[in-house]
């Protein structure tokens, strides 16, 4: 038996290092798989509530923010690609023609 | 029987005339306009006589509304014309001199360039000036008491090309406004606590109030603050510095506007609100006290001026002071009657002067002139008819009404009568100072020197023929001037002379009502003080007014290397006298530059540009540094945008679980 | 057409046809003679249309006349609904005479982009009427607004000088201050479920307003400001001359002769209409900015170097005289204030109009420049004296009827501000005949100036009604009073001890 | 499977628009490589043109007959509609202004077309979706749309800038978004609306709801450009094709404003009414003070567009039957003056989007008078000038405010409305009282962007003289949310 | 007692966490995309503990699977390197960024922990086989299943869109 706030708990661990990893990484590459972090700490807090209130549609809620995140890699990939081609870098502090 | 007297004609013709000048005059030779002007201002005239000719079958006061002006709720005033003998009096004074000077100006002014202009202002003034003595209230009253302070503005700008000539106009305004000021005042009073301004009404309503003879009561200060307008418009202390200025106009206007008419309508206008006066102790005291020193201060200045015109102003502002003197101490009627006479002589002095500038090319001062009693004898005779008039010797006109004054001032309080004799003196001895000075000696002028100090007034055309008489058209008023301030006196004898003051008596039903408030001197001469007495001071006077011909016989005449040696050994005075006490210079000091200066320094860039307008671009301009400031949240870099969003995430999450747990 | 019918819309006529006048030049093409032809046949066509009110006007009959009251918005409670009584029909009067004459005197010194001018000048004057006639909260804000941009693009586009700095800042300024008034029109909304004045008045006199006496003074303070802006009242009246002296002639006699009465309109119709107690207890201070603008205006007015902000400035002085005539609650005073709305528009407006002919010739206001102009141009400088007079006051002329009352009327309520103001008299007969003798009199200081053509038809033309007016409404002033009275009356009942205490007995 | 577990025609019915949308999507992707490249432009460009019109004629079919549809998924009634035909009519807008901008700036049409036809379904399955997660798909859809093309000026570096940060911080914001619908779900059970909607009806509210709301307002408010999650709009903004900031400032704007309505009044979330006050505030004023220095016009209308978020957030503050309305009405008038404006910038910019800051504007007023002068009277519609549908907004939304005794928040709108007069009025300052020292060209109107101006021109006037039927359209659909 | 199923769950939390930090630690993509790795399975284990085996699945198969792949292939494609410190003007994320997560995250611990009103669960609490999942997804959920097809379509295009080199478009128009 593990108290479900355990896994709250980690989801809200993941979800808060995937902020951080936002905020203080460098590498665009990087900073996106921190979102993914965070996409999964949601994940797991959706299970965790589906196993709360025994409904499965919690698991779909998974399947579908997988086939998202599936999405949003493709495409922010492709970004970043674009991105590199036209300044050669990939450091977002450099990323900053646009200002004030 | 109350025939319609058609009233409202007598300011109308003359407006009509006006305005035919006015707009077509530019275009329409000269004589047109002189027919025009002539035409409509003695229309004037006639409808005047007429209407004293059919006096006998008059019932005074007589009434005529026209239409109704300003409505305001339960307030009124109408278009109404108003005649009493008092007003008939001012009403022939005014239409006759008036017309006369019409005449006169034609051949004064014929060699102008505007004249269609001057006329169309001569007629503008006239219909003013006959609004403001027909009104029967107060506000139709101020209408032409305005109105002639336009026209007067007007023609003593009507030189404007000249700067002096423009800022005399104004001042003569403006100082005019000072005393509209205080009129407009007293009206609000009337408003306020009689809700009307017609005189009957009005008058009506005071009556039965009882002098205040204590403190300033509403009457009070009603008189007082009438009594500032009437300072501004008749040139009294401490109004009365425009009035020599205003000698930039032309001298006819001088004539008319500055010593006939209307410089007494102030004096018309108290003996007008007598009713309200008579309640008034200490206001006409005031009036009383301001005329008398007018009238002192104003002769000494006279005594000093050079310039012969100049000499007349201050003539006038002095013989004005008289008058006020003559109602300060309540006698109406004498006042009225010195103001008829002196309409007469003062009018006649001027146009004399013109003339005699007119024959010495425009020159004005009079130690150029001299020995001019040959060339000019009409002017010449004419004008010592005039200066004996003034100077107050009988049997001539001003003689009866100074007298009078005198008299009844005498009864008032004895420093009246002495402070007036002394005036008398110094009176006669200028007067008398300008008629030697002018005729007699040698000609101290060039003759060829033709166009004088001004290029209008020089009527440049045959001026350079030396010295010559002026034309006819000038002449004839004058002689009738002359006879009228020969004889224009006698109506006014006294009953110490074996007259019976017709004039008195004629007022008598106007001013009759002091009669009935207790503290005034009567119409009734004290029993105490008989005849004789008045013999005796009417002997003084006249032996004053010899006095002054004598001494200025003797400066004048016999060594007049004189007066330039008195001037030189009592030096101090006399420059204080000759720059008129320095009252133009104070004034500027006092009012017009810290005026101007605070306006200017403190008003207009103080707060305004630098308070005001300061205030508003700075915080302009603070929101544009505040929003330049703002704009740096916006680093541009993604890390920076995400940490506001998460914090501000965090900060709404923290909010909400502050709600819940709440 | 029928007369009742004709009374409904002649309001409704008069207010959009400039509107429609002004979408037909849209489509005109850009031939500068034919625009300005038809231009000016609009606004004459609109002034003869609103000459219809004066003369159906019923001066006995008490409250609004020619109203329109149809439903525009269901929800919110939008009515369409136009009224006027004696005031607002001759502001409307004055507006629609006004407007042909700044076409005229518009004609040549606009050459470039007159199509644009003549549209926004239309435009302008439908925004102007609707203030005046519109009872309905709402839609008088939507007008009051719609004023804003016209004249902003008329001082900003045909202005000269600093014209941008001055465009905004009017635009702004008066933008601010309304925002006030918009926030307190929408909590008597809020409270009263409707923009419809009578009804809100009736709300309010039956006390049937949920916390209004709490909300009265911030309600009045937010109508209050949005005027006083506009006035302008003393602190708030910089803008004033900045605007007048870069915008363009007719701008300036727009913005002189009606745009200023907006504000005071508002004073008397809305704060004085909607707050009763309020305006009472507020006049004390209300009259002193006022007196503080009379006398404050002239002494800046006097020592101006520039024609064009000495008028500025006299119009705050002017204006002055209408607050404090509103604010004494009395008859005569509210008279006398209207007029004065009326005489200042015309003389005003004509004062404009002369400097504007002055400009064309010299492109320059500065006083310095001009000096015995009288020589070469003598008609000019007597139209010019001959309204100068009607402003400084003269009896016969159009701006001592007003004044005097409006004195009177100050004098009655409190005798100092009476006093105080009347010196007004002799300050406005300084700085404008001072101008005047510095412009026209003396010898002609400039040589080019000894060329400078004299008034042309078409000017005179554009000056004589003015003058006309001037004199006419001097001499006849009960044409005016008699409709005049009777509304300010009617704005007077909420006073009703005060309007007791009416001038005589 | 049996058929009563397969979805009714009605179901289809309920997402018709989205249908339409995307077959019209698919059709121009297949096209894309057939047609004739130098024609391509147009012709698929007349494809999406034909597509947003059939969706618009969808949703009057769909509008006959609402309800309920796909297991309540999505919901169709009059408020849905609204937002279905108001995110269709900007996509209609902004395809026909794209005609000429795609041809200026040399940009590969295929894609683009299908993009925005893509991104409008999920616009429009967002304003009808009842779902949490369904919202969230659509979301999803029309954000990665947005994303890419936002992108689509390839050899511009800024625009490829403003991509790059619009999808990081976008995903971010969304990951947020979505946690809430995880906490959401956590503490009511369900993710569907209504179904929250009741249980958060029954206090006491669990502390999780409260912190579920908090975190999608923090998603949300993002895509709306709400304080403080507003910080990246400028840049994406100024870096995005023109039609694209005209199409994404409005049309997701509108779709995220429908799901924020649904949020708090049909799942009637809690701790409402000081987060908006705070946001609403927030969002007003930096707005404003930001945008009041700014030179790029395109960057100046991205903060008023914050701005303009702000003032439609007051409405949330206040009671439903007021403030739902107020919302519609702004979202639509907004869309109207916002597309026209941006319309107008996207055209005077040029070829490669030259001319933006104020400067070029210098002048635009003799050079090209029916420009400016349309301009203008959307820039006076931004102020909130009378006759403009802008006026009308901003006077509900703060009537409803004021109705609601905020006054507080009503004047600080008011005072903000007014200061924002002051940037908008540069622009036509610069377009009529200034001379331009170097001309920039003009380029005659293209059909394309005539109509696009006509229709957003006729909208804005016809919402600032004649609001009452809109008016009443949104106040019936209140219904559809209040239970 | 300690449960085996909790010791289960703290390892492989322990690893979940571990893995988390360490991607932050890393200065290189690669090796954080690596650690991103080992989260993901480590959470596939979890949904395992949960009774979620078809998430788990799709878990391991899709995320670890695929999308990781598309990051490496990315980062290589890229050669990215280790990040250089730039100090750029991200200090807001440092001033105002970093406090607000640790205000945000504590206030999170807190209600998670305190106030989430949950229970605990028995090791594979939820029944999730494929079998018992398909209904509700081509069921109730078919309408956001459709839909997610769209998503991956612009997701296509977008990829297309975006990689495609700049210069494509006018080789087009010239052709």
């Amino acid at each position: 038996m593990v108290p479900l706030s355990y896994y709250l708990i980690l989801s809200g661990i993941l979800f808060s290092c995937g902020v951080a990893g936002f905020l203080i990484k460098r590498n665009i590459i990087t900073i996106f798989m921190s979102i993914e972090l965070m996409l999964n700490g949601v994940n797991l807090s959706f299970v965790a509530f589906a196993a709360q209130w025994h409904a499965l549609s919690g698991q779909i809620f998974v399947f579908f923010v997988m086939v998202v995140a599936a999405a949003e890699a493709a495409v922010g990939l492709a970004i970043i690609i674009a991105v590199y081609r036209t300044r050669e870098t990939l450091n977002v502090d450099q990323v900053n023609l646009l200002k004030l | 029987m109350t025939s319609n007297l058609h009233l409202w004609l007598i300011p109308l013709l003359p407006l009509i005339g006006a305005a035919i000048n006015g707009f077509f005059g530019r275009r329409s030779s000269k004589s047109a306009v002189t027919a025009v002007a002539l035409v409509f201002s003695g229309a004037a005239f006639a409808m005047a006589l007429w209407i004293v000719f059919q006096f006998s079958s008059l019932t005074l006061p007589h009434t005529e509304t026209l239409a109704t002006w300003i409505q305001s709720g339960a307030f009124q005033v109408d278009f109404a014309f108003y005649l009493d003998r008092l007003s008939l009096i001012m009403l022939m004074v005014v239409t006759g001199v008036g017309f006369l000077i019409h005449i006169y100006s034609v051949g004064y002014m014929w060699e102008d360039a505007s004249f269609y202009r001057f006329f169309a202002y001569l007629n503008l003034f006239m219909f003013f000036m006959l609004t403001l003595i027909l009104a029967s209230n107060y506000l139709l009253m101020f209408i032409g008491w305005e109105g002639v302070g336009l026209a007067s503005y007007l023609l003593i700008g009507f030189w404007f090309t000249k700067d002096s000539a423009a800022s005399a106009g104004k001042k003569a305004f403006i100082v005019n406004r000072i005393g509209d000021f205080g009129f407009l005042i007293a009206l609000f009073l009337f408003i306020k606590h009689f809700g009307t301004l017609n005189f009957e009404q009005l008058f009506q309503s005071v009556a039965p109030m009882s002098p205040e003879t204590a403190g300033c009561g509403l009457l009070t200060s009603i008189g007082l603050l009438l009594m500032l307008g009437a300072c501004g418009k008749s040139a009294q202390i401490p109004l009365y510095v425009w009035l020599p200025d205003a000698m930039e106009g032309p001298t006819p206007v001088s004539a008319l506007i500055h010593a006939a008419t209307m410089v007494t309508a102030g004096v018309y206008m108290v003996s007008r609100s007598h009713t309200i006066f008579e309640r008034a102790p200490m206001a006409l005291t005031v009036v009383a006290i301001i005329g008398t020193l007018t009238a002192l201060f104003a002769a000494t200045i006279g005594v000093t001026q050079t310039d012969i015109k100049k000499v007349l102003a201050y003539s006038t502002v002095s013989q004005l002071g008289y008058m006020f003197m003559a109602l300060g101490v309540g006698a109406f009627s004498a006042g009225i009657f010195h103001l008829m006479t002196h309409a007469f002589f003062k009018g006649l002095l001027f146009l004399a002067a013109g003339s005699v500038i007119h024959s010495v090319s425009g020159e004005q001062d009079m130690r150029q002139m001299g020995g001019l009693r040959t060339k000019i004898p009409w002017t010449f005779w004419t004008m010592t008819a005039g200066t004996i008039a003034i100077a107050g010797i009988p049997p001539f006109a001003g003689f009866f009404s100074k007298d009078e004054i005198l008299w009844r001032a005498y009864q008032a309080h004895w420093i009246y009568w002495a402070v007036g004799l002394f005036t008398a003196f110094l009176t006669s001895f200028y007067m008398f100072r300008l008629w030697f000075m002018t005729f007699f000696g040698e000609y101290r002028g060039k003759a060829e020197d033709a166009h004088g100090h001004d290029a209008h007034d020089s009527h440049g055309g045959h001026g350079h023929s030396g010295i010559h008489e002026s034309p006819k058209v000038m002449l004839i008023p004058l002689v009738l001037l002359a006879i009228l301030s020969i004889s224009g006196g006698w109506v006014g004898v006294p009953a110490a002379l074996g007259g019976h003051n017709e004039i008195e008596k004629f007022l008598e039903p106007v001013f009759h009502s002091e009669a009935t408030v207790s503290g005034q001197p009567t119409e009734a001469p004290e029993p105490q003080t008989g005849h004789s007495t008045e013999l005796l001071f009417t002997g003084i006077s006249v032996v004053t007014a010899l006095c002054g011909f004598g001494l200025a016989w003797f400066l004048y005449y016999k060594n007049p290397e004189m007066p330039a040696r008195i001037a030189v050994s009592l030096n101090g005075l006399y420059t204080t006298v000759v720059h008129k006490y320095y009252i133009d210079e104070i004034y500027a000091a006092i009012f017009v530059t810290p005026l101007l200066r605070g306006s200017t320094e403190i008003l207009w860039h103080g707060v305004d540009q630098n308070i005001i307008d300061a205030a508003l671009d700075g915080s302009a301009d603070g929101a544009l540094e505040v929003s330049d400031t703002a704009r740096h949240m916006q680093s541009g870099n993604i890390r920076s945008y995400a940490g506001w969003i998460a914090a501000g995430a965090a900060v709404v999450v923290g909010y909400m679980i502050w709600i819940g747990t709440r | 057409m029928s007369e009742p019918s004709m009374n409904n819309s002649i309001l409704t006529l008069v207010t959009f046809i400039p509107l429609a006048g002004a979408l037909l030049l849209m489509c005109m093409p850009r031939r500068d003679r034919e625009i300005r032809w038809f231009a000016l046949a609009i606004s004459l066509v609109t002034f003869i249309a609103s000459l219809h009110l004066p003369v159906h006007f019923i001066a006995s009959q008490l409250g609004y006349q020619f109203e329109v009251n149809a439903q525009w918005v269901a929800s919110p409670n939008i009515h369409y609904h136009l009224g006027a009584d004696g005031i607002s029909m001759w502001l409307v009067v004055l507006t629609t005479f006004l407007t042909p004459l700044c076409v005229l005197i518009s004609w040549k010194s606009i050459d470039e982009r007159v199509k644009e001018f003549f549209i926004i000048l239309l435009v302008l004057e439908t925004a102007l009427i609707g203030v005046f006639v519109s009872l309905d909260l709402f839609l008088f804000y939507f007008f009051w607004e719609a004023t804003l941009i016209p004249m902003a693009l008329l001082i900003g586009m045909y202005g000269h000088g600093r014209k941008i700095y001055a465009a905004v800042k009017f635009f702004l300024y008066t933008m601010i201050a309304s925002m006030f008034m918009l926030a307190a029109i929408l909590w008597l909304y809020a409270k009263t479920g409707s923009f419809d004045l009578p009804i809100i008045q009736a709300a309010i006199r039956a006390g049937n307003v949920e916390n209004f006496t709490a909300a009265a003074p911030w309600l009045f303070l937010g109508f209050f400001i949005a005027f006083a802006v506009k006035v302008p009242i003393f602190p708030f009246h910089t803008w004033l001359p900045d605007a007048h002296v870069e915008a363009p002639t007719a701008g300036s006699v727009l913005l002189a002769g009606v745009l200023l009465k907006m504000g005071t309109y508002g004073l008397l119709r809305f704060n004085l209409g909607l707050f009763p107690e309020q305006s009472r207890s507020n006049a004390w201070w209300i009259m002193i900015l006022a007196l503080i603008g009379i006398i404050y205006g002239a002494l800046v007015a006097m020592v101006q170097p520039n024609m064009k902000k000495v008028i500025a400035y006299s119009s705050v002085s002017h204006l002055g005289f209408v607050v404090l005539g509103i604010f004494s609650f009395t008859q005569a005073g509210l008279d006398g204030a209207t007029f004065v709305m009326l005489a200042h528009g015309v003389a005003t407006g004509g004062l404009f109009m002369l400097a504007g002919i002055l400009y064309e010739r010299k492109h320059t206001y500065e006083i310095s420049e001009f000096g015995g102009l009288a020589t070469p141009m003598p008609k000019y400088a007597t139209f010019f004296l001959f309204i100068v007079l009607a402003s400084v006051g003269l009896p016969l002329l159009n701006g001592f009827i007003g004044e005097f009352l409006v004195l009177s009327g100050a004098f009655q309520s409190r005798p100092i501000y009476g006093i105080l103001g009347a010196t007004g008299v002799i300050w406005s007969a300084g700085y404008l005949l001072w101008m005047y003798q510095r412009v026209f009199y003396g010898k002609v200081t400039h040589a080019s100036n000894t060329a400078l053509p004299d008034l042309d038809v078409r000017e005179r033309i554009a000056l004589i009604p003015a003058a006309a007016l001037a004199l006419v409404m001097g001499v006849a002033p009960l044409l005016w009073l008699n409709a005049i009275g009777p509304a300010v009356q009617a704005a007077l009942a909420p006073f009703g001890q005060m309007a007791s205490k009416l001038v005589g007995r | 499977m049996n058929p009563a577990q397969m979805p009714h025609a009605a179901d289809y019915i309920r997402i018709l628009p989205e249908l339409v949308l995307s077959v019209f999507g698919i059709i121009i992707m297949l096209l894309d490589p057939v047609v004739d490249k130098r024609s391509s432009q147009r012709t698929l460009g007349f494809v999406a043109l034909i597509g947003s019109l059939a969706a618009i004629a969808a949703t009057y079919y769909q509008s006959c007959s609402t309800g309920l549809g796909f297991w309540n998924m999505v919901q169709v009634d009059s408020f849905s509609t609204f937002f279905h035909y108001l995110i269709i009519a900007i996509t209609t807008v902004v395809i026909l202004m794209s005609f000429d901008y795609m041809k200026v700036q040399e940009i590969r049409a295929g894609e683009y077309y299908a993009l925005i036809l893509f991104g409008a379904v999920g616009m429009v399955l967002m304003s009808s979706a009842v779902e949490l997660v369904l919202i969230f798909i659509a979301l999803e859809i029309s954000s990665i749309s947005t994303y890419i093309l936002a992108g689509f000026r390839r050899r511009a570096a800024i625009s490829s800038e403003s991509s790059v940060k619009y999808f990081l911080l976008g995903s971010f914001a969304t990951s947020f978004f979505l946690y809430g619908v995880a906490l959401m779900f956590g503490a009511t059970g369900s993710t569907r609306i209504p179904d929250i909607g009741h249980a958060l009806a029954t206090a006491p509210i669990p502390l999780l709801a409260f912190v579920g709301v908090a975190l999608m307002f923090g998603g949300l408010g993002f895509k709306v450009a709400a304080a403080p999650f507003h910080v990246w709009t400028p840049d994406v903004y100024e870096g995005a094709p023109s039609p694209v900031v005209a199409f994404m400032s409005t049309a997701p704007k509108a779709a995220v404003f429908a799901v924020l309505l649904r949020i708090f009044f049909e799942a009637n979330a809690p701790g409402r009414l000081w987060l908006i006050w705070i946001a609403a505030a927030l969002s007003m004023t930096l707005g404003n003070i930001g945008a009041l220095v700014q030179t790029n016009v395109k960057r100046m209308l991205a903060y008023s567009s914050i701005a303009h978020a702000g003032y439609i957030l007051v409405a949330y503050a206040v009671a439903p039957q007021d403030g739902i309305p107020a919302v519609m009405f702004y979202t639509a008038s907004y869309a109207a003056m916002n597309v026209g404006a941006f319309a107008v910038a996207s055209h005077f910019g040029g070829a490669g989007e030259r001319y933006v800051t104020l400067e070029d504007y210098a002048g635009l007023g003799r050079t090209s008078p029916v420009l400016a002068a349309t301009l203008t009277i959307f820039l006076l519609s931004l102020i909130g000038i009378p006759m403009t549908g802008g006026f009308f907004a901003k006077f509900y939304v703060f009537k409803a405010a004021m109705g609601a005794n905020l006054v507080g928040l009503t004047i600080i709108g008011l005072l903000n409305s007014a200061v924002g007069a002051y940037y908008y009025l540069r622009i036509i300052v610069f377009m009529y009282m200034k001379e331009s020292e170097k001309e920039a060209p003009v380029s005659p109107i293209p059909w394309g962007l005539g109509a696009a101006l006509t229709i957003s021109l006729a909208a804005t006037l016809y919402l600032g003289l004649l609001p009452g039927r809109v008016l009443e359209y949104a106040s019936r659909s209140i219904a559809g949310l209040l239970h | 007692m300690i449960s085996v199923h909790l010791v289960l769950f703290l390892i492989f939390g322990a690893v979940c966490v571990a893995g988390a930090i360490n991607l932050l630690a890393q200065s290189h993509p690669i090796n954080s995309a690596l650690s991103l790795v080992v989260v993901m399975g480590a959470l596939a284990v979890e949904y395992l503990l949960l009774g979620a085996e078809f998430v788990a699945a799709v878990q391991v198969i899709v995320y670890a699977g695929a999308i990781m792949v598309l990051f490496v292939f990315v980062i290589m494609l890229l050669n990215a390197g280790a990040e250089e410190r730039t100090k750029g003007g991200s200090y807001v994320a440092m001033v105002v960024g970093i406090p607000g997560l640790v205000l945000g995250s504590g206030l999170l611990a807190w209600v998670l922990v305190a106030r989430s009103g949950t229970d605990a669960v028995p090791a594979g609490a939820l029944s999730g086989s494929p079998k018992e999942l398909a209904p509700l997804l081509f069921h109730e959920f078919l309408l956001p299943f459709e839909v997610t097809s769209i998503l991956v379509l612009i997701a296509i295009m977008g990829a297309v869109v975006l990689a495609s080199h700049p210069n494509a478009d006018q080789k087009k128009e010239n052709a």
